[in-house]
Parts: C-alpha cells; sequence; structure tokens
C-alpha cells in the first residue's frame, strides 16, 4: 500500500533535512511511536503502537535509514516489526524528499506500508484510510515541531486519536453540584443522582435554555 | 417428477423422507466436536503470516510455560512426519514441491501451518500462539497468476525459473489452420474468481491412540476416509489395519475441500500418538478462510470461429489456472481442458493449460471442479457468436448442440479418468427446449424489447452443459445379516448431508426384495470395510449404487438359499414377508432373518452345519465404470439489471437437468437446488480476495458473501432422464449440475440486459460495482471513439 | 455476584463466575470462565451439542439459540451474561419424542441435508414465528435470512416457513 | 476463534461503573450489545485487561422516553425493541426504515443503539441516520458528564471522541415537526450486510413543497458518516424534481472521497452515494406528498 503524503514547512530546506535525519525527532512525531534503543549506524529499536477503536496492534523492531544524500535532500528509511501478540507484520518503506519551496520548503513523503496478519485480513479498507491518517499526522507534527521548535505537543499514541476534540468540549461539572468536581478523590457525586436527574428530563429543558441562550 | 426406469423398484425412484433427519433435527447429530472424548486436549495450529517466508528462528519457551499448554511442536520437532502430502491426480510433467505437514523451513502461504499447541482447552491454545516467537524472512510472493507467468517475476519457490507447475494440452483437428480460415473469429478474455468450498463445518481432526492394541483412532471429517487412511499409512509407516480411520456419521457440508489431504490429518493423531492422549482440532472459521482448499480462479483467452450461421468451426482457449502454492492435484485443470466443448459440435479445438504456482492456499476441487469455469467460456462466446451475426442466441445453441441421437458421442478429447471424452447418453436439445419453455422465451424476449423502451434493462441468460461424473476407479458395499436378524450395508464411502443412509437402504431394499425397516446403512469407516475411494466428482450413486445393488441381489440369493435348505424346499418357492422367508407366502412355513442369523452366522458350538447351509451371510460387491458417465443440463435467467446501482434482480431462473434414472427425487433436487445457491455464490458474490503480497483480504463472511435465502431466487426445476448405459442403475451424478452453468447464465444475462449500453462481463462473479464500471467504461470507449 | 470494587486488581489468572440459568426449562448452574461463549457453555459444559459453531463472528447463525424470548447468537455472548437466563436450544423443541411440527416440516420439505446450520434455523424461525405472521414467500426468506445454509438452497426451509406459518394464522403470537 | 482472557466486571449500577472505567481506563472495554465487539474479541482483532458488562445497569436504561420536545435513547435500548416500537416508527420513521437494514433481528435483539454509535463503524446505518436526527451524545463519566454534537462524537473509523473513562449515557433527538419527512437508503452486496454506501436524508418542507431545511448523511464513503452539506445548500429552497437530480448527483459525488477496496471502487462508490441521495430525497418527497394526498 503506497501512502503518497506531502507538506510545506516555513524552514530551510536543509534544515528540515537534518531535523528528519534524526530518528529521534522523526519517533516523537509519528504517531504511537516510541524509540527504545539506539544500535548505531543509524539503526533503531522501536515500537509503535496502532489503535483503532477497539483494534490494537502493537509493533517491536527495527527502523534504518538505508539512504541518506544531504545534497539531494533524499532520505530513505527502512523499519520492519512483529505484532507483540504474534497477529502479523508492519513493514515500511518511507522516502522523504526535500525540496526548497519559496521561503520554506516542501517534503514529500512517499510511504510503501505492508501489513500482514490479522489486521491486513480484516480490515474491510480501513487499513488504508488508517495509515493515510498515520501519515498525515506525522507530516502535520513535523511541521509543528519545526515551525514551533521544541517538542511537540503531547499526543495519545491513538491513531484517530480522541483527545484534541474532545478537550473542545468543556466537561460539564454535575449540573446539581455547586462546587467543582474534585476529580482526585472518588466521584464527586453519585452519578446514578445525575442520571435520574437526566432522565426526568431535567438536562433536556437544562440544554434548551443553553441553546436559547446561545442563540440569543 | 419421471419415475425411474429401472424394472422391478419398489424403493428406488421414491421420494422418501431421511432416515438421518430425526437426530440432526433435534440436536442429537454426531459431528466430529460433538463425540464424547473427554479427556481429549485442544489443538491450534501456528500458521504463516507470511505469504512466502523463511523461518529463520523458532522459540516457544514462553508458550510452554504458559499454565495449561502441554505441548508445543514446530515442523522441525516432527521430522518424521515433514513427507510430503502427494498430489491426487498427477501428470508425469508436472515439477512438483513437496506440501509438508508442517514445513520447518519455507512457507508458501498464509495460513500455511508451522507449529501446533496443545493445550487443556482451545482458549488456552490460542493464547499459547500468542506467545510463540518466531523470526521470518519475508521473500516475494506471488499473487496472481498474472504475476505467474511474468519471466522475471516472483517465483512461488525460492530458487525455481518458472512458476508453471505443468502445461496441459488437448487438441482435436486442428484448431489454427481452422481458425485461420473461418469466415468470422471472435475472442476475449474472460476471468473466474477463486471461490470456496465453505462448509457450514469447517474440517476437523481427533485421535486417540489404544497402546493396548497398537492402533490409532481417528475422527476425521473427511470425504475420503479410505484415501486419508492409505497416505497416514505411508506417512506414518503403520499398517492400514492398525489405523483406524472415522469419518463421523454427520459431517456438516463437504464440497470438495474435505476431499483433499492435509497436513492437519497427518499432525493431530501422530501427537496424540506421541502424548499418549486424545488430541482434537477443530477448524474455527478463520482457519477455514485461510486454509481450507478453493479453487476456480483462471483466465482463460478464447478464439472462436465459426460459420455465417453461428456454426462453430474451431475453439482455442490459452488457460492460466491458479494452482496455489502447492499442486495438491491436477484433477481441476484437467476437468477443465475436457470440458470446454461442452454439449456442441466442436470440429477444432486447442486447449492449452498452464498450472501455475502462486502464494496462495493451494487449490483441489470445490463442487463443479474446473467445470464452471470452462462453461463460463464457452457461454459467453455463444452469446458473443449471436450478438456478432444478429441472432438468437438460443437459436445459435440449437445449431450447435449435439443431438440425441449421436450417442455415444466422442468428443475427441480426452478425460480426467484417462479415457477418451465420450458422452454415454443424454438429450440436450431436450434439455435447452424444455428451459426455454419453461423461462416463458419469446414473451420474455418481447418483455425484453418493451422495457428498454422504458428505460429498463432486462436480460436472458443461457447456459448448457456436459458434466463428468461418476468417475472410477472403484466403489464397494459389503451386506450382512446380523446376529439380531438385521441387515446391515456398509459403504466405504462417507457422506456430507447426500443422504446415503437413506438411499442405500433403498436401493439395498430393492436388491434384497426386503422393506427398508429392516435394513441399515454404516458409512466411512476404515474398520468396517477395507477399500474405497471417497465422495467426491459426482460419483458415489453411479459406483457406490451399482455395488450395493450387486451385494444386496446376492444376499437375497444367499438368504433365500439357507431358507430353502432349512424350509425342504427350493430357493425359488421361497420369499420374504417382512422379516421373514416364507414358502409360498405362507407365513406358517418360514424362518426369520433372526433364524437365519442363528443357523448360518451364529451357528452351535462345535456343530456341524445343516447340510447344504454356507456359513456367514455376508456379502460384498465393488463396482468400476468403465468409464465416466456424462450428466447434463440447461439453466436460464432472466434478470432486471438497475444501471444506476449495478444492482441484479433475477425475476426467474429455470433448471433442465439430466443425471439419468433418480434413486430419490426429492434428495436429487436438494443436490440441484442446493448446487445452484452455491452457483449464485459464484455468480455473484463470493470472492476471496488476495492483495498484491498475497494476503487476503476477505477472510470472514463480513467480507465474503456466501448467500442467504434473500439472495437465491425461486428456481423452476424439471429432469429429463436418459439412462446411463454404464451402470446398472443407470444414474449419473447430480451433487454438481446445479452449480456449473450458473455463473455462465447469470453473466450472459447480465450483460444482455445491457446490450444497449455495450457494458461488458468478462469476469465471475459480476458484482453491482463491476457492472456500473463496466458501463462507466462503455461510455467512456464510446465517447472516445466519437471523437476520433 | 460481583466483588466489591475498593481497588483495581490486576487480572487474576483462574477467575471464575457462576451462572445459573435455565435452559430448555431445566435448571443449571455452573462455574465459568468469564472469557467462555454460551455457545460453549452449552456444549462443553452442559453437553448440548446441538447448537453449532459455524463462524464464531455472528454471520453464519448456526449457533442460534433463544434467550428470554429472543433469537440470539450463542456465539456473541458470554456465557456469564447467561446469568438468570431462560435460554431455548434444539435440544428443547421437540416434546415427548414427538417432532414440533416446524421439525416435521423440515423433514417433510427436505430442508436440511448435512444438518449442521439446521439447529440454528430451526431457533431463528421458532423466534420468528412466535413474533410475527409470515404470509409470503418474500417475508419467508426475509426471516431465514440472518442464517446461512450451504446445502440445500433453501428452498425447502421456504416451504417449511410458509406451511408452519400457514398453520399458525390467527393463532395468538406466543409470549 | 476463542477470546483473550479478560477480567470480566459486572456493574449493577452507573456509579459502579464509571468507577470501573475511571478505574481500569484505557485497559477496560464498555460491553454492551456486543455484537461488533464479540467478533473481534473472538478474532482476537481486540483484547482488554477488563471488560465492563453494562447490561446489568438497571431497566431505567433501557426503556426509550418519548418526551414533549425530544425523543432519548438510553444506553441499553437494544435496536429490535426499537425497530419494533410504534411510537418510535411514528416519530422517527427513518430510524426505523434504518433498523430494518441493520443486520439481522438475531443482532438486533442483542445490539444496542448506543453500542452501534459508540462502536462507530461509518458503514453501519445509525452513525449517519443519528447525524440527520441531529442527535445529542451525552457522555458520562465519573468526572461528570458532556453533551456533543454527531460532528463531534465521530471522529475516525471506530473512533468517537468518548474517553477512556466515559460510557454514551444515551442519544436524543428532537422531536420533528410535522413538515419534516425522511428516508434512508442503502445498497449492500446482500441483505444485512454493511452498506456499500448509505445516505439518510431529513427534509423539512414549506406550503408549496420546496425544502426549507434539510440534512443528509452519507455511511460507507468516508470515516465518519459524512454530511453531505453542499447537496444541502443545493436542496434547501429547491422542490425535488427530476431537473434537479442532475446537480444533486454531481454535488454529492463531488462531496464524498471515498476509498476503494475489495467490494467496490472509490468512483462506483461515489456514483453510488449520487444516486442514493437522488432516491432518498424522491422517498422524502414522496412522502410529503402521500400526506397530502
Amino acid at each position: 500500500m503506497l501512502i503518497e503524503n506531502s507538506f510545506d514547512v516555513a524552514a530551510d530546506a536543509d534544515e528540515v533535512f537534518a531535523f528528519l535525519q534524526d530518528a529521534h525527532n522523526v519517533a516523537a512525531c509519528f504517531p504511537g511511536a516510541e524509540l527504545v534503543e539506539d544500535l548505531g549506524a543509524d539503526a533503531y529499536r522501536g515500537k509503535v503502537k496502532i489503535k483503532v477503536g477497539p483494534v490494537t496492534a502493537a509493533y517491536q523492531g527495527v527502523a534504518k535509514i538505508v539512504e541518506k544524500d544531504a545534497t539531494a535532500r533524499v532520505a530513505v528509511l527502512e523499519a520492519d516489526g512483529k505484532d507483540t501478540r504474534g497477529a502479523g507484520t508492519a513493514k515500511a518503506k518511507a522516502t522523504m524528499r526535500v525540496t526548497p519551496a519559496g521561503e520554506g520548503a516542501h517534503v514529500a513523503l512517499e510511504t510503501d506500508l505492508t501489513i500482514s496478519g490479522k489486521l491486513a485480513q480484516f480490515g474491510r479498507g480501513i487499513m488504508s484510510d488508517v495509515s493515510g491518517r498515520m501519515v498525515g499526522e506525522l507530516a502535520s507534527r513535523v511541521r509543528q515541531r519545526i515551525e514551533n521548535g521544541g517538542e511537540p505537543p503531547v499526543v495519545p499514541v491513538a491513531a484517530g486519536t480522541a483527545s484534541g476534540t474532545a478537550t473542545a468540549t468543556a466537561i460539564r461539572p454535575v449540573p446539581t453540584a455547586a462546587a467543582a468536581p474534585q476529580f482526585t478523590e472518588a466521584p464527586p457525586m453519585k452519578a446514578s443522582v445525575l442520571i435520574r436527574i437526566v432522565l426526568a428530563g431535567y438536562l433536556e429543558r437544562w440544554a434548551e435554555r443553553l441553546r436559547k441562550s446561545t442563540e440569543a | 417428477m419421471t419415475e425411474t426406469v429401472v424394472p422391478d423398484a419398489a424403493m428406488i425412484g421414491r421420494r422418501m423422507e431421511r432416515r438421518e433427519d430425526e437426530r440432526l433435527l433435534t440436536g442429537h447429530g454426531a459431528y466430529l466436536d460433538d463425540l464424547d472424548l473427554p479427556d481429549a486436549l485442544a489443538a491450534a495450529f501456528l500458521r504463516s503470516p507470511h505469504a512466502h517466508a523463511k523461518i529463520l528462528s523458532f522459540d516457544a519457551t514462553e508458550a510452554l510455560a504458559l499454565p495449561g499448554v502441554v505441548a508445543v511442536y514446530s515442523g522441525a520437532d516432527l521430522p518424521e512426519i515433514q513427507k510430503p502430502l502427494a498430489p491426487k491426480v498427477q501428470h508425469p510433467q508436472l515439477r512438483d514441491y513437496p506440501r509438508l505437514p508442517m514445513p520447518p523451513e519455507e512457507l508458501h502461504y498464509v495460513g500455511e501451518p508451522l507449529a501446533v499447541v496443545i493445550a487443556e482447552s482451545r482458549y488456552l491454545a490460542e493464547d499459547a500462539l500468542e506467545l510463540i516467537e518466531v523470526d521470518y524472512e519475508v521473500l516475494p510472493a506471488v499473487s496472481s497468476t498474472a504475476v505467474a507467468v511474468q519471466e522475471a517475476g516472483p517465483k512461488a519457490h525460492s530458487g525455481d525459473e518458472t512458476n508453471v507447475a505443468v502445461v496441459l494440452s488437448q487438441s482435436a483437428g486442428d484448431a489454427a489452420k481452422a481458425l485461420a480460415g473461418a469466415p468470422n473469429v471472435l475472442s476475449d478474455e474472460f476471468f473466474v474468481m477463486r471461490g470456496g468450498g465453505h462448509s457450514m463445518e469447517p474440517r476437523a481432526v481427533a485421535a486417540r491412540f489404544e497402546p493396548a492394541t497398537g492402533q490409532v483412532t481417528i475422527w476425521d471429517g473427511t470425504q475420503a476416509p479410505h484415501y486419508a487412511r492409505q497416505q497416514l499409512s505411508v506417512i506414518y509407516e503403520m499398517a492400514e489395519d492398525d489405523i483406524r480411520l472415522i469419518a463421523p456419521r454427520d459431517v456438516g457440508g463437504g464440497f470438495g475441500p474435505k476431499a483433499q489431504f492435509y497436513g492437519e490429518e497427518v499432525v493431530i493423531p501422530w501427537v496424540a500418538m506421541k502424548l499418549g492422549r486424545a488430541v482434537k482440532w477443530i477448524e474455527d472459521r478463520q482457519e477455514n478462510f485461510i486454509t481450507a482448499m478453493m479453487e476456480r480462479s483462471q483466465t482463460h483467452r478464447v478464439e472462436v470461429g465459426f460459420d455465417d450461421d453461428g456454426r462453430l468451426i474451431a475453439v482455442r482457449d490459452f488457460v492460466e489456472h491458479d494452482q496455489g502454492a502447492y499442486c495438491a492435484g491436477l484433477q481441476v485443470p484437467s476437468i477443465t481442458t475436457s470440458t470446454v466443448p461442452g454439449p456442441y459440435h466442436v470440429p477444432n479445438i486447442a486447449v492449452e493449460l498452464k498450472a501455475c504456482y502462486t502464494n496462495m492456499v493451494p487449490t483441489s476441487s470445490v463442487r463443479g471442479a474446473g467445470r464452471p469455469q470452462a462453461v463460463f467460456v464457452m457461454e459467453r462466446m455463444m452469446d458473443r457468436i449471436a450478438e456478432h451475426l444478429g441472432l438468437d442466441p438460443a437459436e445459435v445453441r440449437r445449431r450447435n448442440l449435439i443431438q440425441a441421437d449421436e450417442f455415444p458421442y466422442k468428443v475427441g478429447i480426452m478425460f480426467r479418468d484417462g479415457s477418451p471424452l465420450t458422452y454415454d447418453s443424454g438429450d440436450f436439445p431436450a434439455l435447452l427446449e424444455g428451459t426455454l419453455e419453461r423461462i416463458g422465451y419469446d414473451e420474455a424476449r418481447e418483455l425484453q424489447a418493451k422495457l428498454r423502451g422504458e428505460g429498463r434493462y432486462l436480460g436472458i441468460g443461457l447456459s448448457v452443459y456436459v458434466e463428468g461424473c461418476g468417475l472410477g476407479p472403484y466403489e464397494g458395499a459389503k451386506v450382512r445379516l446380523t446376529n439380531k436378524g438385521r441387515i446391515l450395508v456398509t459403504l466405504a464411502a462417507a457422506g456430507q448431508g447426500q443422504g446415503y443412509e437413506t438411499v442405500y437402504a433403498q436401493i439395498a431394499a430393492d436388491g434384497l426384495g426386503l422393506d427398508m425397516e429392516h435394513i441399515e446403512v454404516k458409512t466411512g469407516d476404515t474398520s468396517r470395510i477395507p477399500f474405497g475411494q471417497g465422495t467426491f466428482a459426482s460419483r458415489i450413486t453411479a459406483t457406490c449404487g451399482p455395488a450395493v445393488m450387486d451385494a444386496a441381489k446376492q444376499m437375497r440369493q444367499r438368504l433365500l438359499d439357507t431358507a430353502a435348505i432349512l424350509l425342504g424346499c427350493d430357493a425359488s418357492e421361497v420369499d420374504f414377508v417382512g422379516d421373514k422367508a416364507c414358502l409360498g407366502g405362507n407365513l406358517e412355513k418360514s424362518v426369520s432373518l433372526q433364524q437365519l442369523a442363528q443357523t448360518a452366522n451364529i451357528g452351535k458350538h462345535g456343530i456341524t452345519l445343516p447340510r447344504g447351509i454356507k456359513a456367514g451371510l455376508e456379502t460384498s460387491s465393488y463396482f468400476s465404470p468403465e468409464r465416466a458417465a456424462y450428466a447434463s443440463g440447461a439453466h436460464a435467467a432472466l434478470v432486471e439489471v438497475d444501471p444506476e446501482t449495478g444492482e441484479i434482480k433475477i425475476l426467474k431462473y429455470v433448471i433442465g437437468h439430466d443425471c439419468g434414472n433418480v434413486i430419490n427425487p426429492m434428495l436429487v433436487d436438494g443436490q440441484v437446488l442446493g448446487g445452484f445457491a452455491h452457483g449464485i455464490g459464484n455468480a455473484m458474490y463470493e470472492e476471496p480476495v488476495y492483495d498484491v503480497e498475497g494476503q487476503p483480504q476477505a477472510a470472514s463472511y463480513l467480507d465474503y458473501a456466501l448467500v442467504s435465502a434473500t439472495e437465491v431466487p425461486p428456481v423452476e426445476l424439471f429432469h429429463i432422464q436418459t439412462p446411463s448405459p454404464l451402470n446398472p442403475l443407470g444414474v449419473k451424478g447430480a451433487g454438481e449440475g446445479g452449480t456449473i452453468p450458473a455463473p455462465a447464465a447469470i453473466a450472459n444475462a447480465v450483460e444482455d440486459a445491457l446490450r444497449p449500453l455495450k457494458a461488458r462481463v468478462t469476469r465471475a462473479p459480476v458484482t453491482p460495482a463491476r457492472i456500473v464500471d463496466a458501463i462507466a467504461a462503455a461510455e467512456t470507449a464510446a465517447e472516445t471513439a466519437g471523437q476520433n | 455476584m460481583r466483588d466489591q470494587v475498593t481497588e483495581f486488581p490486576a487480572r487474576t489468572e483462574a477467575e471464575t463466575h457462576t451462572v445459573s440459568c435455565s435452559v430448555n426449562g431445566a435448571g443449571y448452574q455452573s462455574a465459568v470462565d468469564p472469557r467462555m461463549t454460551l455457545a460453549d457453555f452449552l456444549r462443553e459444559k452442559l453437553r448440548l451439542t446441538g447448537t453449532h459453531l459455524g463462524c464464531e463472528h455472528g454471520v453464519c447463525g448456526a449457533c442460534t439459540v433463544i434467550v428470554d424470548g429472543a433469537a440470539t447468537r450463542a456465539c456473541l455472548m458470554l456465557a456469564v451474561q447467561a446469568d438468570g437466563a431462560a435460554v431455548e436450544t434444539v435440544e428443547g423443541l421437540a416434546s415427548d419424542g414427538e417432532l414440533a411440527p416446524l421439525q416435521k416440516a423440515f423433514k417433510r420439505n427436505h430442508a436440511l441435508q448435512c444438518g449442521f446450520c439446521t439447529p440454528g434455523f430451526l431457533m431463528s424461525v421458532t423466534a420468528a414465528l412466535r413474533e410475527e405472521t409470515v404470509t409470503g414467500e418474500e417475508q419467508a426468506r426475509e426471516v431465514l435470512s440472518g442464517n446461512i445454509c450451504r446445502c440445500t438452497g433453501y428452498t425447502g426451509l421456504v416451504k417449511s416457513v410458509l406451511e408452519v406459518a400457514a398453520t399458525r394464522t390467527g393463532e395468538e403470537p406466543a409470549k | 476463534m476463542k477470546p483473550a482472557r479478560f477480567t470480566y466486571h459486572s456493574p449493577r449500577s452507573l456509579d459502579e461503573a464509571l468507577a470501573d472505567l475511571q478505574g481500569y481506563g484505557d485497559d477496560a472495554k464498555v460491553l454492551a450489545g456486543g455484537q461488533s465487539l464479540m467478533p473481534m474479541l473472538n478474532f482476537r482483532l481486540a483484547s482488554f485487561e477488563h471488560l465492563v458488562d453494562v447490561n446489568r445497569l438497571g431497566a431505567e436504561y433501557a426503556e426509550p422516553t418519548f418526551g414533549d420536545t425530544r425523543v432519548t435513547i438510553p444506553l441499553l435500548v437494544r435496536q429490535r425493541q426499537l425497530e419494533r416500537s410504534e411510537e418510535a416508527a411514528r416519530l422517527l420513521p427513518v430510524l426505523t426504515e434504518a433498523l430494518h437494514q441493520v443486520a439481522h433481528p438475531q443482532i438486533r435483539n442483542r445490539g444496542t443503539i448506543c453500542g452501534s454509535l459508540a462502536h462507530a463503524d461509518p458503514a453501519a446505518e445509525l452513525p449517519s441516520v443519528l447525524s440527520v436526527l441531529d442527535a445529542t451524545f451525552t457522555l458520562v463519566s465519573a468526572r461528570g458528564i458532556r453533551e456533543v454534537s454527531a460532528e463531534e462524537f465521530f471522529l475516525f473509523h471506530l473512533t468517537t471522541s468518548l474517553e477512556p473513562d466515559e460510557l454514551l449515557l444515551q442519544v436524543s433527538v428532537p422531536r420533528p415537526p410535522a413538515n419534516q419527512f425522511s428516508s434512508f437508503r442503502e445498497f449492500a452486496t446482500r441483505r444485512g450486510d454493511f452498506a456499500l454506501a448509505g445516505v439518510a436524508a431529513v427534509c423539512e418542507f414549506d406550503e408549496t413543497g420546496a425544502v426549507s431545511a434539510c440534512r443528509i448523511s452519507a455511511a460507507g464513503v468516508a470515516p465518519t458518516p459524512h454530511r453531505l452539506t453542499d447537496v444541502e445548500a443545493l436542496v434547501t429552497g429547491a422542490r425535488p424534481g427530476e431537473d434537479l437530480w442532475p446537480e444533486v448527483e454531481a454535488a454529492a459525488r463531488a462531496q464524498v472521497e471515498p476509498t476503494g477496496d475489495i467490494h467496490a471502487s472509490a468512483e462506483y462508490r461515489s456514483r453510488l452515494t449520487g444516486v442514493l441521495v437522488k432516491r432518498a430525497l424522491t422517498d422524502t418527497h414522496e412522502k410529503l406528498e402521500a400526506s397530502r394526498a
């Protein structure tokens, strides 16, 4: 499965290429990836966890930069891992090509991904979406990190992670509770009380009020 | 339903309810996993996740440490049984690669077993599978015949120079010359997809070793128990009598894949012997999807030459056949090559088939076995000839059909049984005309024309076929009077739902002149009858039937002779009334079956037998047909296609079927209708897709569509009976005829419907998405043509 | 009974739960591994082997049983979830050796061949005919569509559903 | 095909359930109807340290309520139960229509509405239907409660905005106005299969028979239920009819980017979406006409 992705970064092409040469940087940007050991000679032992809803696969293996051309700004990375529960393997060959583009740089990423075993057999076409999304996330984090400098935001390992959106909607404390909930302790309020309220239509009315107030 | 022409038949030809049903309806069937083996350990196989890989290292330390795990064996741990599982049907030029039960070094398809875990339960065995560490070197995989035939492409077996296992050729006349001189020549390329057997009960094996007797008892959900035992006796280097192989009384469907012999069948009994414990392996559906043998995948490049009246002059067909990772047998490609000419006069024919190794699960017979592909190709071309000449497709067929007075008809090529392809009997025109009449062909054509005006797309598809069946070498039966005075008919053949307990009791009843209630039928146990072949190729009725009839007739004579001596009369004066042999129909002067058993079988300790009585009321018979018989049939489908969604609605379907004489019409109808549903699956739904890496992509019923009651249309079924002259019952096979022509009939109907849109159907199954894509392609082609 | 959750222990090795349920009217109690499916429970613990496993992912329907009146895939339910439930299986359909009308119809119409899928069909149709009246062939096929049969081509099954449904017309649907 | 080991929890109250979820976090999975989860467990595509079976939370979570302004479906309402509810058929006919097409009765008997939504298979019927019904998803955890819309709830294949400690407590939809008509159209390989594409449409019509408001969502053509906003804009203010369809189909095709897979090409799925939009809109319009006749 070939996944093509390209993006622009507001930084010098050589700087971007240098960034991508550092496996630590790439691992930090790759969703669900973790570098375990530097094996030397551009080889690393690492882990990648893929999670799509209830389906998870955790791959362990070795990634190696097999080709590096600083002049042409092309690098090829090969990674080979197997699922820790014996359910299959994953293999990726990623070719990165950085070219100057105006003020900044254009990164073309071509990933040839091969998944074997159960995940490949039950994908119902999902795996290509999942892989596309993972590479897409990698791209956006690379850009973010180069442009902003420093550490990338802490993101959970899941592909299709929920957190970004979830944090956008505020968790309301239990409506009847006057005080702010104490999350460190046991639940601040019996949820059953809350639910009885919900079922009694309280929340419905409450939500309606909210809606009206936002419309107003 | 026409009555049988077998003379003096009381039971043969009668619609009898089945004896098997009561237990199956009440949940008391005895399928392998239902058998009481209270101490049995469970087995689970570790299978290759790669289509082609070398095993670099294997470590089961963690798995072995898991509580409840009894043993883990890799292929390398069991070197004594790593012997080739021989191809069922061979060829002198076959470049064979040994198919080992659990290859210790190189694996050649996803799902190939490489280790087995034995544990206290299947749950624990599967836990242990996750703990086995294997390192693989992944090798390039051959994922289609298209890849296989590329000279520079990957090779299914490392180090090989070609993927072609063997080239099979058949010819009569001079097709090349005839094509060159033909006034009309059409050609096309057709692809038929793989498809599986999908018996509702997957495969299963259990075994227990009896140290006291040195015998191993094996329960195996196989279609061919004697064949399996023969293989095991060679691999284990054990006498065949020390291996008792039992196909359980109830096996949940076969359809071909269970007639093959697999590594699991070698490993499980061996491990049971090693451990001194009963061991049971029940294949789950996940395994079944990737390891049970499949069939069908072929690419045909066909050319037909014909005169201006649509009469065939020559057919030339180049076939690429997907053999899978190993050659489990050449029966399927071989049958394909001889099925191409079908029911038609083909003066010149040449078929060349390349059987190719690929890194997918090996192929072998699945209901239809090489025939649906050949019929698909020939019947698609019949329609193309009609289209080319502006003739009616039914008329083109009429002009080419072999006539009823031409039998026996020598086609000029060979059949897979080793004899010249010679149709024994049939009436193809009657089948075609009967089918046309019942589908209301002329009215359907009128309706089609009318609805086209309204933007609706009706199509009619026809398909006529001939099916070689009832193959040799032989099948046998034993008939015995038991000590309790009942007749026991023992067959080597094992059933998977065909109703053997009923059908063979019917035949035996006629042979014996006894009521069925005195007769019992036992099947599929190598300890009960020494020789047998197995249930495949729609062969049992035509081989086992005559054997049962003969053994039953012999037994009748033995019983009457014995009774005559006891009654002091001539055997010709004795006949049965109920379970008594009576002199002149007089119950006062009779001996019961039980008394006959008492006299001739049980005897009196040390006392001389009454004068003239022969000991041991047991007979046996083996029937060997001189060559295959040929069943035939015609299908007609009326469909409506929605060009927007590609949906195919089958509005009417007619099947004309000829399997010679019919033993039990209800069961024959069941065989045909069941086969038809399978055919609809092949025509429209079933696709075990593999990706370019050789990974199966449709390995569950969420992605692999088996037809349910809503997909199978009502069918009008009629029979004609042209008895086979090749066996005394005049019977032929009925198990596959429903399947064989269905993909062709549906594809013909769909293309017929879409003719105004010029969309082509070149592939089975034809799916909604492919229909819409084909319509779009035709539109694009028309636009391009318009621009030029 | 569920343990009081005061802390959150790691998974235990041999955790078992007690299941008490009625199967075909008889009471059973058994300790089970929570991951055991209802189908395996019926087959292995109770030795009611009429419930068959054909796919273990809910499509083929061979394992269909009736749980508290509703046709259910026994492969997609845990045995622990059947605690307190009334389960009906194929073994309970015939009474005193007399086949139920649906079973008789299956036999009469050759609605089974290998018989492996048959228990599932019987249970699905039994539940459906209690719930609704089936009048036409199309509806009969709908009722059958949640089960797969590879042998018969469904003709005998459709006929059986229609025949039995016809005798039920006007009858009060069972609770 | 046997599930891996897990610790089983069968909380008898919502508090217990939420405490379990909070305690076990990512290691726990909620088991409701189980008709999607159990196959994954059997295949060992998924495995969890802890399963929190919510089926015994209590009868109050097992009945839908048809309130004056909203219809509320708590987490234990089975699909079959709602499919057979006359009240639901009257108020939310599109839901009933779609439920008929979810797998088979044996699955719907056990499968829950909320479970199917939380599973978030984009090819499933319910996510797109609840999208067009303007549903509100109530997510509850020991930390509190929050409400999100369908757009906020469905994030990706099998992925929702539910945090590991959260439970989809209920889904509720506004009671539809009298001038609302709806339709669900899908096309699947076989009856009961996942759709190659599906379309749910809800339209409100004005006096003249023109669409005054509408929501249209496609299933099976994107990683989440996919709102066809361009089509909605096109249809709003128009009277559904022959002249509108070419534009509608084109807009629908343009707004989806499905993935091709072994069942159908991407191109086919796009075309099919267009066709189904047309058919669903025709159907809503016919329902309007029927109501006026």
